[in-house]
């Protein structure tokens, strides 16, 4: 539905018809669309739509049944999360999948393991590349921890942080690997007006000062509108609309499949 | 793209982790001081024999098993078997390479220790938790039954023991009391040093975010599989390197039979006891679990004299760990460490202190 | 992270300071120190309990009726060592200083893996370690081995008396050609000791040697037993120790292998190998330097002046004069006449570890003493030397009718010369890995 | 061939012993996911007990009897002091919990009725009889028997009471099973107070083969492999995996051991239980869980 023909990578992501399913319950079938480099593009439609599925599509956690996925104009039949990692795909999860036990520094440091070149031995002996690296990370995780207003929290235990926070610190530790294509799903959920307000202002300055592109998943259609410049819509795992808010919005099906049902 | 995070304000101040660097050293240097030079002299015999050797090379398996179950979150029961393996190979490289200085035998032994330890991990990225737990089970059987039916291990000893050949540092010998405690001590505290590294390095995070969650290790570029296989083979060095030195430190001799199952269960109580995930922890666990049993027994000697069944000691003591396993599962999960941490809080708050 | 670490460690140096104060000594006491390092719990407690019993009972006779060894009084103490090598050295470490000035003379460290780990420390603080029926064979070479005692029987002595006990059997030994003979064996140190002299006299006689290991702890045999029954075996040596004892002999019955085809070793002997095995023990045949039997003298005294008057350690009453009780009536005697025969050299006073050392080394029990000190028929003659740390090499063998043990032969003697070799050429290996230059025993 | 046809007989029936201890093990795991290593130290206790009761001179029945009780009070307080304050803790957790037990329950039976060995007759006549010419022990057929007729009681009691159904109900989903007002503490004091009684016949069995004492409790490593395979969630599975269990070992330690030293068994069975485990994670009849993200 997008009006005109695609350059050559202009597209970072695309989806041509993905299916999925779980002991021949379909979750999602034959799916295609595309996302622009530098958008924000947000996945909506009702609970068991199959969002999640999506996302756990597309950076490897579930293999489709068919379909592929291009990312940065490459074919993948299936893409192991490492791989997708690598390449620079962040993600968070629906239920903060953080590291509990560890300090918010340490869980946000975790996520440039990608990055890490000191070896085996010289961390273990702390020769000297392996403290320059570690305090070059640990840097990196300050200025993460400002940027996202969580230095007052850097040396508590990530697991007694309020859900909000969690979601936050989640979203500091896929940035700080400095991913191209980031997937958030549902960043805020469980969140009362201002921190959504915050949670959004921080996506827009990712999306704006480090130019990622973000897909992510939504319910509250007030900050979906508000944040992102592309919607696409499932309903029962197949895709009911796509295009910008307004496009979506007006679209019958949309209204039928997904508007006309919300609470 | 590590560039574009450049452009974000510039980092914040890093004071508390300068504290914690700048304090740190006072009280291990003391504590240093002490076990280098004033134990030695004060300890005797008994002492160093009976309670500060064993003491220490438990604290070095409970380490070992530590950064495999605590910081990485591998169950394992196959400890001493690891153990056995350090201890046999160490034996066979003094044996064969009369060469060899004692510090490289040592690594020697511990690094077999390691690729065994590797080995049994492979299935670490099939099988996980309680199933896991099984694999390092027959590790344990698997490797005591080798060093009891291979007679090459034990240089064809009819009698199946290995006993420690003349332990001596590029010609001083550590043959008494005091050497090998120092021989210990020595081994013990750079092993703990290098623990202390890796648990703070990335390794140690990625280690510990696998143990936390590994699916979302995974996502965000652990490579989860061999992080685990690490995690067992740098476990397993720990404890090949304890093994050796339970043997020609501590026994003096060993056999399969020194490292049985009950000998991993051991090692298992010391980090749950002590505290999993947490340095101190092992050896605050092998403290007490080589001290509490003394304690009764020699309690028991002095209240009730001679006329005392040892046996009786010796159930109420099994009864008395059983108890605190579970007391400390149910209370206090993260062990004596957590509770002396809590301990210590509460000092702090203490109207005299201000 | 340090600081809880040091804390607690220092909160337990603290309190170990006051229990670590027990063992200190005071100078100056007229009594002999006796530890008894025993193992009363763990999967061996059952043969271990009665043992004590004996020990302690006849020091207290010593004590009691014979006021001391030449008036020397004897005192002891428990420690234990659940047979395990590690606290065995807490315990020995524990005891070696004596106890409130009481000297340690003598040392038994009950169970194979501290005799082991013990043998090097004992020798560097001069305590002799008495360990019958168990421990370093080769020890039996004094030159090289100053302070192990493999006191009475080796195994590898034992193996020789079982071959010449069933070549007795069999109507001498060229009727051991063609034989089959399997020993069945816990697969362990303890096991395995007897293999190279098994495979010697296989040689010499020309029977057929089977060797069938039993994993520990071998409470499930049907495989090995299934192995026999293929084999067909004319004899089974059983080798086998604690559990996998009576579930060697129910499952051989259950195999339908005869229990009189059957001969225990020493740790196989002892009533509670056979009491489990209930029916399937009757006519079972073992070998022991320590038969049971409650009719000898010593008991007959030790029953007059211990049991009756109520002095006695045993627990259970039907278990004296069993096999175990008897074996610690024996290792207390040993350790009592050898500090006798230090006396004479040293005087009428407790003696330390150097001394009971030359006691033993010039101990000389013959028929007469033994039936003083009521020992006839229960112990064999006993002289031990520098060279020869063993001494007797003898054995009684004993059937069970399944309430006792009937002595069905006198001693056998063990063919010592024939095995000499093996073990001068392993105590010399051990001299040679520990660079020990041995004794010359010529000048002890 | 008839040796090797006895060999496999006599393993499988050597195989229902382990699934005697096995058994215990599933009712416990389908109940509450905990795997009970303790289940060993209660074979002890029970054998230990009966032994005891029987030795003051009470008869067969009566302290049969008083055994049950006591395994059930044993049961009772377990799931009260151990269990309830564990609730939803991690499965290794309970796991080392059990331990601690084991060393609880080991330490308290020797302490009270002391660690001499005990013989126990129970009057099975122990000698071999013949099938033509493979040799079978009768002890191990009795054996076989009594695992049969326990399993048949279990199956009853499982498929036909309420308290069966609502345990299978616990098992499946025990969220449901809260919400539809089952108390899942009683089910569990249920299913601790079962498996010590399972415990007591498994002990008496393995007690007059060994004689009771210590060593006993050692059965418990034996029955780990046999629950990998067999599933931990399943009895049929208990049974199917001692057989397989009984069979291999025996055939490997005659067939297999003379070739690498013999004295295999110890571990054979972890190995075996290792190859299921890469087939099948889940064991023969276990339910295999999906892994959610």
């Amino acid at each position: 539905m997008s009006t005109h023909a695609p350059t050559p990578g202009e597209f970072i992501l695309e989806v041509n018809n993905v299916s999925l399913s779980f002991k021949g319950v379909k979750a999602i079938s034959a799916l295609s669309f595309r996302v622009r480099r530098g958008e924000i593009c947000a996945l909506i439609g009702p609970n068991g739509a199959g969002k999640s599925s999506l996302l756990n599509v597309l950076n490897g956690v579930y293999r489709p049944d068919s379909g592929e996925v291009v990312f940065e104009s490459e074919h993948f039949r299936r893409i192991h999360p490492l791989e997708a990692a690598r390449r620079g795909v962040g993600r968070t999860f629906q239920n903060n999948a953080l590291f509990k036990k560890m300090s918010v520094i340490d869980n946000v440091q975790t996520g440039l393991s990608r990055h890490m070149r000191s070896g085996f031995l010289e961390q273990a002996f702390g020769l000297p590349r392996a403290r320059r690296e570690a305090r070059a990370f640990r840097e990196q995780a300050e200025s993460v921890l400002e940027f996202l207003e969580l230095q007052a929290y850097r040396d508590v235990e990530v697991g007694s942080l309020a859900y909000g926070l969690q979601k936050r610190v989640e979203l500091g530790r896929a940035l700080i690997a400095g991913p191209g294509l980031l997937l958030l799903d549902e960043p805020m959920a469980g969140m009362n007006a201002d921190e959504k307000r915050e949670m959004s202002r921080f996506i827009t300055d990712v999306n704006r000062d480090l130019g990622t592109t973000v897909v992510l998943i939504e319910h509250d259609m007030g900050v979906v509108m508000g944040l992102s410049g592309h919607v696409v819509v499932l309903d029962y795992g197949r895709k009911v609309g796509d295009g910008t808010p307004a496009e979506v919005q007006a679209n019958p099906d949309v209204i039928a499949a997904y508007l006309g049902t919300v609470h | 793209m590590s560039a574009s995070i450049h452009r974000l304000p510039a980092p914040f101040d890093h004071a508390p982790i300068e504290i914690v660097e700048r304090r740190l050293p006072w009280g291990l240097l003391a504590l240093l001081g002490v076990a280098f030079v004033l134990l030695p002299l004060l300890g005797g015999d008994y002492w160093l024999n009976a309670i500060l050797i064993p003491f220490l090379v438990l604290s070095l398996a409970g380490l070992g098993l530590n950064l495999l179950t605590g910081y990485t979150g591998q169950t394992s029961v196959g400890s001493a078997g690891f153990m056995a393996v350090g201890a046999f190979a160490t034996y066979g490289f003094l044996l064969r390479e009369p060469g060899l200085p004692l510090p490289l035998a040592l690594v020697a032994g511990g690094l077999f220790a390691a690729a065994v330890g590797f080995v049994v991990g492979i299935p670490s990225s099939r099988i996980k938790g309680f199933y896991l737990m099984v694999t390092t089970l027959a590790a344990q059987f698997f490797l005591e039954w080798v060093f009891v039916k291979f007679p090459w291990f034990y240089n064809h000893a009819s009698s199946g023991t290995i006993s420690a050949p003349r332990l001596e540092i590029f010609g001083h010998p550590l043959g008494s009391a005091e050497g090998r405690y120092l021989l210990t001590l020595g081994t013990v505290a750079v092993l703990t040093w290098v623990a202390v590294n890796l648990v703070r390095s990335q390794i140690g995070r990625n280690w510990m975010a696998i143990r936390d969650m590994d699916t979302a290790a995974a996502v965000i570029g652990i490579p989860v599989e061999r992080y685990r296989r690490l995690a067992f083979a740098v476990s397993s060095f720990y404890l090949g390197i304890a093994g050796a030195l339970w043997a020609f430190a501590y026994l003096g001799t060993a056999s399969a039979g020194s490292f049985d199952i009950n000998r991993s269960f051991q090692i298992l109580f010391i980090i749950i006891i002590g505290g999993m995930g947490s340095i101190a922890g092992s050896f605050i666990g092998a403290a007490f679990i080589s001290l509490l049993p003394i304690l009764l027994s020699h309690g028991g000697q002095l209240v009730f004299g001679g006329s005392l069944d040892a046996g009786q000691v010796q159930n109420l003591q099994k009864v008395i760990f059983g108890v605190l396993i579970i007391v400390f599962l149910i209370r206090e999960p993260e062990g004596l460490v957590r509770l002396l941490a809590k301990l210590r809080a509460r000092l702090a708050v203490w109207p005299l202190r201000f | 992270m340090q600081k809880p670490f040091k804390r607690s460690l220092a909160a337990a140096l603290a309190g170990l300071a006051a229990a670590a104060a027990a063992p200190q000594t005071l100078a100056g006491s007229n009594e002999q120190f006796f530890p008894l390092a025993t193992y009363r719990v763990g999967a061996y407690a059952s043969s271990g309990i009665p043992v004590w019993a004996g020990m302690i009972d006849y020091l207290r006779y010593i004590n009691d009726v014979e006021g001391g060894i030449n008036g020397v009084k004897l005192v002891w103490q428990e420690c234990e060592t659940e047979w395990t090598a590690e606290k065995g050295i807490e315990c020995y470490e524990r005891f070696k200083k004596g106890l409130n000035g009481a000297p340690v003379a003598i040392y038994h460290p009950n169970g194979a893996p501290a005799a082991y780990a013990l043998s090097d420390k004992a020798a560097a603080d001069k305590i002799p370690l008495i360990t019958l029926g168990y421990g370093r064979t080769e020890a039996t070479d004094g030159g090289v081995f100053p302070y192990n005692f493999p006191a009475m029987l080796t195994f590898y002595s034992e193996a020789s008396v079982v071959i010449n006990y069933i070549a007795q059997r069999e109507g001498g030994f060229e009727k051991l050609k063609g034989k089959k003979i399997a020993t069945v064996y816990h697969d362990s140190a303890y096991g395995r000791e007897t293999q190279g002299t098994l495979e010697l006299l296989a040689k010499k006689y020309g029977f057929e040697n089977i060797q069938i290991p039993v994993a520990d702890p071998g409470n499930e045999q049907s495989a090995q037993w299934r192995q026999v029954r293929q084999a067909k075996p004319d004899w089974v040596f059983l080798r086998t120790w604690g559990v996998s004892t009576p579930v060697a002999i129910k499952t051989a019955a259950r195999f339908g292998f005869p229990a009189d085809r059957i001969i225990g070793d020493i740790w196989a002997s002892s009533n509670e190998d056979v009491l489990p095995a209930g029916e399937a023990g009757k006519g079972y045949l073992a070998l022991t330097p320590y038969p049971g039997g409650a009719g000898f003298d010593i008991h007959k005294r030790i029953k007059q002046h211990i049991l009756d008057k109520g002095k006695s350690d045993l627990k259970d009453p039907k278990s004296f004069g069993s096999v175990y009780y008897n074996s610690g009536l024996i290792n207390a005697a040993i350790a009592v006449e050898a500090i006798r025969a230090g006396q004479k050299k040293f005087g009428n006073r407790p003696l330390n570890g150097e001394e009971g050392r030359w006691g033993l080394e010039h101990l000389n029990i013959d028929d007469a003493r033994l039936k003083d000190i009521g020992f006839g028929g229960l112990m064999q003659k006993l002289k031990l030397s520098c060279s020869d740390h063993e001494g007797g090499g003898a054995a009684r063998v004993q059937q069970w009718d399944g309430a006792k043990w009937n002595l069905v032969t006198d001693w056998i003697q063990a063919d010592r010369k024939l095995l000499r070799p093996l073990i001068d050429a392993k105590s010399a290996a051990y001299a040679k890995e520990k660079a020990v230059t041995p004794r010359d025993c010529s000048k002890a | 061939m008839t040796f090797f046809l006895e060999t496999l007989l006599g393993g499988l029936l050597a195989g229902t012993m382990y699934s005697l201890v096995a058994i215990g093990f599933v009712l416990i795991y389908k109940a509450s996911g905990v795997f009970n290593f303790a289940q060993g130290a209660m074979l002890l206790f029970a054998a230990l007990t009966f032994v005891t009761l029987h030795e003051q001179g009470l008869p067969v029945v009566l302290a049969l009897v008083l055994t049950l009780a006591i395994m059930v009070v044993v049961a009772l307080i377990i799931e009260r002091a151990v269990l309830r304050p564990l609730v939803a803790r991690s499965q290794i957790t309970l796991f080392m919990a059990t331990l601690g037990l084991s060393f609880i329950i080991e330490g308290l039976a020797q302490g009270l009725m002391g660690a001499e060995v005990r013989a126990l007759d129970l009057g099975i006549p122990d000698v071999p009889v013949f099938l033509g010419e493979v040799m079978i022990s009768q002890f191990d057929l009795v054996a076989a028997a009594t695992a049969a007729v326990l399993v048949t009681v279990l199956a009853l009691l499982f498929n036909k009471t309420r308290i069966g159904i609502s345990l299978r109900a616990v098992a499946d989903d025990t969220r449901a099973a809260l919400s539809i007002g089952i108390d899942l503490n009683r089910i569990w004091q249920i299913v601790w107070a079962v498996a010590g009684c399972v415990g007591l016949v498994a002990g008496l069995l393995w007690g007059a083969r060994q004689g009771v004492q210590f060593s006993l409790s050692l059965v418990v490593l034996k029955a780990l492999p046999v629950l990998i395979i067999g599933g931990f969630t399943s009895i049929g599975g208990a049974i199917v995996g001692g057989l397989i269990v009984g069979a291999t070992e025996n055939l490997a330690e005659v067939y297999l051991g003379p070739l690498i030293g013999g004295g295999i068994t110890p571990w054979f069975a972890y190995f075996l239980a290792l190859a299921f485990l890469y087939v099948r994670p889940a064991g023969l009849f276990g339910e295999r869980a999906i892994e959610r993200v």
